[in-house]
Order: structure tokens, then sequence, then C-alpha cells
């Protein structure tokens, strides 16, 4: 079963109500344990469904990392959240699961969150050249230096 | 009788003059009304309406030709010149230079060449060198592509084709396209050679570089193939190209299987057309029914089907001449 | 070096780089794929994404839940009934609104059409990518008459905003419902002639049996979903195992094929609008009177706090939206998940080692939509 | 011979894709020839917005509430407006939208308390700038807006003197309970 295989790994499980909120089970975990914990997801046949971030500085000031895994057939979906500090990086688990390759460099992308042992952590929605982290809560959108003045509306 | 129209004239010179004038009016016409033919026909297919300009859209091609020709002539910087801008001109050469040789009536024809079959099979094989020069001097990868295929290609089919135009020699024994439609004269050489006239149109479409058969210039894979660089009216030349080579393939196929000009009630010339004509819908029927094969099913296609069957189909012609 | 790539002799040097896109007829959108050839042999496959990214979770953080309205039928503009009633119905269940009977049957003939007029554009471009040119047009015509009827109703064609929060914004009529039966029946005997004109065709097999198999294993790795996943032999269908909506009452199949290839991905999809059809039938016999917009929907929707997670089917896979709320009129963090991201990210194991021509079918076969990866 | 048997049935689903494009030869064109006749726009078709007239009012009836200014979710209505002498209710005294950014999702005819907008049909619009579609509403109700502010006048009028009717009732019930 795959609670007794993340019961050493998770603090704060709770088994929310899936009627209303669409998972069904959700942990707070630490980053570091990532890795472990996709280990025991991937032996227990789910999938990796997304990962996502939020921007929690304001609050907590810390990331929050979403992980979030299903199985196919009977849905089971667990919901893991990750705090880590801004500077902080947080593990890979792309060796685990190649789909958090894409989601992993979305989460750069957009929140500036490295990851360590990622195999090509590079931008993936927006440019190379890019200087901002647009997902950021205290982003400012740039002024288009493509668009002149009399074309604004 | 025949009469050699070359023959006609005094000076040599002057009668090449006059037939590749007349050759090279004809081609244009018909590349103009044969594009309009395949939009018009791929439009009814496809349940739509087509080109409505002019009298049936007729205007709709002379308009293009205008845009064509109106249009600069764009050569890319690292292009390599010379390459770049004979290529168009020699795929379109051997289309004209061929054309004299086909014998569209009994009695009047250009040239009746002893040899003409060796000739158009050989000098057809130019356009190839043309289509590879067009992708080699373009300097794009897409159009080095399409060249490198079209030259797989063409060459590959090359051969059933010759196979299966060899058996019509052997029941001949002439290589005169006008010998060989005299000889049709109590039944065209579809009765007895069905396979081979599938083997050539097969390899004819393949060779024209048609639907299914167009990889090299395969639009959704290759943008354009190997005219992806060519703007204007060299990319005109290859259009009036594809076109002049099916009416000659179509052409060729009529004089060797359908009997050429022979047919009751109507004049000659006009048989001959018909049964061109029929030929190059059929071509464009294709087009627009089938899928297109990937590169390597193609290259199998000719070498594990049609180069055997075009064989067999030669060993059995042999024995039947030889029992006969 | 690419994690996929496939083994080459060092000393060879007669390989290339060939960028597939960012403008190409056949990545359906501005999309780039890095090609790395041998000849026509692809030794890896870089897919470059973003150049359609439009800030749709940055524009969610921006705006309050029903200022988001129009934005999911924009995020996939093939399937945007279905984007735009699944975010709908994401914030109903978060708020707990009561749908009347008659708007959620309304929403299912809806999506079901927009299912299947997404799937005959896939169709089209498939058969467009693959060289031929006729079906398309066949499909585009096809796909007319599903826009016309629903325009008749949502007064859009392509980019809906026609459900929302409890319902949908106008009523249907007979005529409508007349319109959709008629489409039925003519769409099932069209289908048949589908079936002679693509499927049965010999080129068309030998270009897509055995071509851009999905490795089984792929699909734990990947999050494969949708119909690339119910030709892998998965029965998984997100209205069937999380049935959301009114889809529990329907009676319709999964197709499943075993395979993984292009062909089995075609079969699937052929056989999801016929079951498709099957819902319509049944929601248009069984159509309720009543309200089709909820009376009481609360002025200011604010979800309680905390994390919501809605899946929808949509034509590609299972479209996610995940709502973090903090009590707010607007949305803390909306994330979309999106299944082409998932099945292009799939991609660099797919393609390596088939040809140039297979990288074209493939894409097509997966039926991506290029605003829907980039977001 | 599977070979052949293999070529033969390819063959075969060949000529069967071939009468399948000969079939729809056969049958009329589906295609509608645009600019020439002019398609008709369904009930529901959405282009921009208008300001629908009331009939008893003889105009439009935009209050100038700037709900539709705040739901809009591409901020492309830009509203101002007036409480005009002797009138209990504001008039607006601009209403434009913008166009170019107008996504038609109708979201401010959902809100709009006096149902006072609706959708334009025509549908070919084509301009050269970007300021081609800032469009204003009100210009088409110039005319009629001194003769509608007149009518509103008397409507609210008799609307008061309604109120008041009802209000005097009440009191009248109001009193006799007390009784």
């Amino acid at each position: 079963m795959i609670a007794d295989k993340l019961s050493s790994l998770l603090r704060d499980t709770t088994e929310v109500q899936y009627d209303a909120r669409g998972f069904h089970v959700q942990y707070t975990a630490s980053a570091d344990t990532l890795p472990q914990i996709a280990d025991a997801f991937l032996s227990e046949n789910f999938h990796l469904e997304m990962i996502t971030c939020q921007d929690r500085r304001e609050n907590d000031d810390a990331f929050r990392l979403i992980y979030q895994f299903n199985q196919y057939g009977m849905p089971q979906r667990h919901v893991i959240h990750a705090d880590i500090a801004p500077d902080a990086t947080a593990p890979s688990i792309a060796a685990t699961f190649p789909a958090a390759d894409w989601y992993e460099r979305e989460i750069f992308d957009m929140y500036g969150v490295s990851f360590d042992g990622h195999p090509d952590l590079k931008r993936i929605l927006m440019e190379e050249d890019y200087f901002g982290h647009p997902l950021l809560k205290d982003f400012v959108d740039p002024p288009n230096p493509y668009r002149s003045e009399d074309d604004a509306s | 009788m025949k009469t050699d129209i070359v023959q006609l004239f005094e000076n040599p010179y002057l009668a090449l003059g006059v037939s590749i004038a007349i050759i090279m009016a004809y081609l244009s016409v018909n590349a103009i009304m044969l594009i309009w033919l395949e939009r018009k026909l791929s439009a009814r297919i496809q349940r739509r309406i087509g080109p409505q300009r002019g009298p049936f859209g007729l205007m709709q091609q002379i308009f293009d030709m205008g845009k064509l020709l109106s249009k600069e002539l764009l050569t890319p910087e690292h292009a390599n010149k010379l390459l770049y801008v004979i290529a168009p001109i020699l795929v379109f050469a051997p289309v004209v230079a061929l054309s004299s040789l086909f014998p569209i009536t009994s009695t009047y024809i250009f040239h009746d060449f002893n040899i003409a079959i060796v000739l158009i099979l050989a000098i057809s094989g130019i356009n190839v060198i043309g289509i590879f020069l067009a992708g080699w001097g373009s300097n794009n990868k897409y159009a080095l592509l399409g060249a490198v295929r079209s030259v797989a290609q063409n060459i590959s089919y090359e051969i059933p084709l010759i196979l299966s135009v060899i058996p019509i020699v052997m029941i001949t024994r002439t290589m005169s396209l006008y010998d060989i439609t005299l000889a049709q004269e109590t039944y065209p050489f579809i009765l007895v050679q069905p396979i081979a006239l599938i083997i050539f149109i097969i390899s004819a479409t393949a060779e024209t570089n048609r639907a299914p058969f167009d990889i090299p210039e395969a639009e959704s894979e290759l943008v354009a193939g190997f005219h992806t660089e060519y703007s204007g009216m060299r990319f005109g030349l290859f259009f009036f190209a594809e076109y002049s080579n099916m009416i000659f393939a179509c052409a060729l196929a009529t004089v060797l299987f359908l009997g050429g000009w022979r047919g009751p009630l109507l004049p000659d010339a006009v048989w001959f057309f018909i049964k061109v004509y029929a030929l190059i819908v059929l071509m464009m029927w294709f087009r627009w029914t089938f899928p297109r094969l990937r590169f390597d099913q193609l290259m199998k296609f000719a070498w594990v089907v049609l180069v055997p069957l075009s064989l067999i189909n030669l060993l059995i012609t042999t024995l039947v001449l030889k029992i006969v | 070096m690419n994690r996929f790539e496939v083994e080459q002799d060092p000393k060879s040097r007669d390989t290339y780089y060939l960028n597939m896109g960012p403008q190409h007829p056949s990545t359906h959108g501005v999309m780039r794929i890095k090609l790395h050839l041998d000849g026509e042999r692809i030794i890896s496959a870089e897919p470059i994404i973003g150049y359609g990214h439009r800030a749709h979770e940055k524009m969610a953080e921006n705006r309050d839940y029903i200022q988001f309205l129009p934005n999911p039928s924009r995020v996939d503009y093939l399937g945007g009934m279905i984007y735009n009633v699944g975010y709908c119905q994401a914030v109903e269940r978060a708020m707990d609104i009561e749908v009347p009977e008659r708007a959620e049957y309304i929403r299912i003939v809806c999506n079901e059409l927009n299912r299947i007029s997404s799937h005959l554009l896939w169709l089209g471009t498939f058969l467009m990518d693959l060289g031929a040119f006729t079906p398309f047009l066949y499909a585009f015509d096809d796909r007319e008459k599903i826009l016309d009827i629903l325009d008749r109703i949502t007064g859009s064609r392509l980019t809906y905003c026609y459900a929302r929060f409890g319902g949908v914004i106008l009523d249907i009529d007979d005529v409508f419902l007349d319109n959709v039966s008629n489409f039925c029946t003519y769409f099932v005997e069209r289908l048949k002639e589908y079936e002679k004109l693509v499927i049965g065709n010999v080129i068309f097999r030998e270009r897509t049996i055995g071509v851009g198999i999905f490795a089984p294993d792929l699909a734990q790795k990947y999050a494969i979903t949708g119909p690339c996943l119910r030709a892998m032999g998965h029965e998984n269908d997100v209205r069937k195992d999380e049935p959301y909506g009114i889809y529990d009452r329907f009676d319709f199949d999964v197709p499943t094929q075993t395979e993984g290839d292009c062909f089995a991905r075609t079969l699937v999809r052929m056989e999801e609008m016929r079951q498709s059809i099957r819902i319509i039938e049944q929601a248009v016999s069984d159509m309720p009177n009543g309200l089709f917009l909820a009376a009481r929907v609360p002025r200011r929707i604010r979800p309680p706090e905390g994390d919501y997670y809605f899946c929808v089917e949509s034509p590609r896979g299972s479209f996610g939206m995940y709502i973090a709320s903090d009590g707010s009129d607007i949305p803390f963090r909306l994330k979309l998940r999106t299944p082409s991201f998932s099945h292009i990210s799939a991609m660099p194991a797919v393609m390596a080692s088939t040809m140039l021509a297979d990288a074209v079918a493939i894409l097509g076969s997966i039926d991506i939509v290029v605003p829907e990866i980039d977001r | 011979m599977a070979l052949i048997k293999e070529i033969l049935d390819g063959t075969k689903t060949l000529l069967t894709g071939m009468k399948v494009t000969l079939d729809n030869f056969r049958k009329p064109p589906v295609t509608s020839q645009y600019p020439m006749e002019k398609i008709e726009m369904s009930e529901a078709f959405r282009n921009v917005i208008v300001l629908i007239e009331k009939e008893d009012i003889g105009s439009h009836d935009c209050i100038d509430c700037k709900l539709c200014e705040r739901v809009c979710p591409s901020f492309c209505i830009y509203l101002d407006g007036e409480r005009p002498e002797g009138l209990r209710r504001k008039r607006s005294t601009k209403f434009e939208v913008d166009f170019a950014l107008c996504s038609d999702c109708g979201l401010c005819l959902d809100v709009c308390p006096t149902d006072t907008l609706g959708y334009s049909k025509v549908h070919d619009e084509a301009g050269y700038n970007r300021s081609d579609f800032l469009y204003d509403l009100l210009e088409p109700w110039a005319d009629k807006e001194e003769a509608a502010r007149e009518r509103l006048k008397e409507i609210e009028a008799e609307q008061a003197a309604e109120r008041a009717r009802k209000a005097a009732a009440r009191k009248a019930k109001k009193v006799r309970r007390e009784k």
C-alpha cells in the first residue's frame, strides 16, 4: 500500500473530501525527501499528473511546490505540498518521472525555483534571454519594446 | 501515308525553329489548361467550386501567370547561383525536346525517328539532374532533402518504367513510335499487356513526382521540397515542367498501349488527345484521393513489387512470343 | 546530448540538424522541433515550445473568477466548449452551486458536439499531414455543420463562452434539437464513408501501422491521457472514471486498442466519435424541461480557502484545473494541466529512430493544439 | 503468393477510396459564395455590443452603473455619465467599446441591470487602424437623447406618483391596523 510506504516520509496527512476537492489525500513533506516519495509512487504504479508551484513568500516566506500523483483505472489523487525557502533549491524527480522534466522547467521559468539534478534546466515557455519570472506575485509587466506608442490603443 | 513536317522545309534550322515554336506554344497553353483542369477537378471532388474568374474560371490561370511573371526572381544569398538558375531550365528542356517525337496524326508528324523510345527514355532522365541541381543549388536543407529523395525515386522508378516498355518493343520489333501505333491496327496493346500498362502508369506517376508519389515536394514534411527557395517564373517553370511531364508520360502511354491516334469516326488528333487527357484525369484522380507514401515504402514498392512484377511480365511475354 | 539520442558512430559526421518549425506546415501552429537527422532517420528530437505563450495562468491571478470565463476556451480553441464548461463545473463544485437538469443536458450535447468537431479537425489535418488533401475538406465540411448548430445557440463558432456558473447563457429550442438529431443520423452514415476512404486505404495503413508506437511504460512515465492512452490498451476515460456533470447517466463505451501506434489512435478517435453520437442521442431524447440557468447563483464567487482540482475529458486527454483559493474573489493560483503538454514532452522518446515523414505522422496522430501546450 | 494477395487487397482498398471521391464528385458543391451572397447570422450571433432601444423611452436606457465596465475581462468598455437636471437616474454621456480588445464573452450583457445591451449583427467589419474599432455606442442615439430625457422625466414622474400612491396606501393600511 502506498500509505505504508509513505508514512515515514510525510507529515500532516489529510484525507480530503473528494467530492468537494477533486483529490483524495493531501500531505506535507519536506523537499529533500521528494525523490524517495517519487520512487514510492513509481513502484505503486502511480503517474505524475502535474507539478505546480505557489508563490507564498508574502505569507509563509516560501515557495510551495505541489506534486500531484494519480493512477490509471481507479482515480486516487495524492497531493504533496513541499515548502522551500525562496533561495533554496529542490531536488529534481525527473530521473524517476520523465514527465517532471518539463514541469520543473516550467516552474524554473515561471518562479525561478531551481531543481538539483535536473538534466537540462532552462526556460521553457519564455524566451531564453528573458529576464524575469512572470508568475511571481511581485512581477511587473515590462513595457513591450515592439509596440509603438501610436499603435497602443 | 505519313509526312514529316520537318521535311516540308528546305532549311533544317527553320524546320527546327518552327517545330520548337509550335511545341512550346502548345506546352504552355496545355500547362495552363491542365492547372485549370486540376483545380476544377479537385474542387468538384472536394465539393468546392474552384476558380471562378472569367468563363468557367479560365481567366484565373491567366492572372496567375501574370502574377508569376511579374514577381521578383529571388536568389538566396548562399545559393550556388549558376546551378540555381539553370536547374528550372534543365527540368523543362527535355520535355520540349522530346515532344516532337509523338505521332499525333497518321498523316503529319514532326519527325519519325527510328530509335525514338531509346531517345525518350534516355533524355527524360535528364530532368532528375535538374531537380537535384535545384535542391543542391538553393542551399536549403528542405530542398536538399527533396532533391535526394527525388533522385532516389526517379532512378528507382525508371527501371520498372523501362521494363514495362520492352515487351511492346519485343512484340512490334520496332522502336519508332509511328510504327508502334501502326502495329496496333487490330487491337491496342492494353489487351495483351495490361500489367505492363499498370506498371507504366504507376512508374510514370512516380517519375512526374505526383501524389501519391510526391515525396520530393511533400509539403507537409519538406515545406515545398526541391523548389522551396524558388519564386516567380523560375517556380513557374517547375510548375510547367510538372504538367508538361504529365502530358509527356500520358502521351507515351497512349502511343504504347492505347493505340495512339487510332479510333473510329473522329479525326486522328482528337482521338489521340482524348486518350491522353483521360489518362491525365486518372492521374489527377489518384492525387486527390490518396495519402502520400513514406520514402522507404516508396523505394520498397519499386524494388520489391514493381521490378519483379515487370520482370515476370517480360518473361511471360518472351515465352509467348517464342512459342507463337 | 539528449537522453533519448540513438547511438551513433562517433566517427560519422554525416548528421545534421533540421528545424521543423516554428513556421512549418505540419506543426499545427507555432511550435518548433529541433530534429537531429542522419539522412532521413531521426537521431533525436527536441520540441521547443512557448511561441504561443499567452500567460493564461497569470491572467487568472489578475482577475476574478467570472472574468476568467472567456479564457479556458482560448486555451484550447478546438475543444473550447469542453474547456469552457469544465471551468464552470470546477468553480461550481468549489462553490457548491446547483445546476438545473436541463442545463446539464444542454452541456452534455454541446460538449459531445464539440468533441466530434475537434476530432473531425484532427482527422482532416492528420490526413493532410499524410498527404491526402481531400478528406481534410470533407472533415471541414462536416465540422462546419456542427459549428452551424452550435452557432445558433452560443453565438460563436470557435471560442465559446456559453456556459455560466450555474448553467448556460441561452436556452435551446426544438429547432436545435432537430438539427442535432438530423446531424446524428447524417454523421453515422458519413463515418462509414470516412472509413472506406481512409481507414481501409492501404497507403494510410502503411503509413500508420507500427509508426510512432508509445511504449507501454511511457504512459506512466509521461502521464499520457486521452485517446493516446486508450490506444495503448488502458481503458481510461475521465467521463467514466470520475463522471463529472451527469456523464454517469449515459450508456457509452470507452474504445481501446492495444498497439499504441498511429493507426490505433486513429481507430480510437473514430470510435469515440461514434460513442459521442450515442451520448448525444440519449441526451436529446431525455432532454428535460426547466431552467437553463440556476435561479440563485451567488453574486460573488468566493470559493472557500483551499485547493481544488477538477479534470474533464478533453478531446486530447485529461484537462485538469488546479485552483488554489485564498477565499477572495481572485484565484490565488490557477494551474491548467493540459494533455498536449504531457504528450509533447514524450515526443523525444517516441520520435527517436523514426523517419522524418513519421515525425509528421506522429505529431498529427497525437492531435496537438499548440496554444494548449503553451497556454 | 502472399505478396500477390497483398497487392490485390491493397488495390481493392485503393479502388474503394477512388469510388468515394467519385461519389462526392457527383454531389453539388457545399461552399457558399461569401462576398457575393450574404450569410444570415444566427439569432445569438455575437459581435460588438450595441445599446438597444427601449420602447417606452424611445432610446437606450443606459444608467451609467458601470457594472459592465467592471466585469469586462478585457477592460475594453469606457463609461461616463451625468445626472441630468430633474431626473432620478443617471444617463451615460460616454459609452465607448474598444472592439479590438473585446472577446465577445457576453459578461456585460449578463450584468446589465436595465437589459439595454445587445449584440450588433454586422459581421464583416474591417479597418486599417486599431482606433477604427473604438466604437462610440452613444452616437446613433445622440439626436434622440433630448427627447428621451423628456420622456424619462414623464416616466419617472409617473413612477414617483405610483410610489407615492403606494406609500400612501401602505400608510393608510398601517394607520388602519394601528387603529
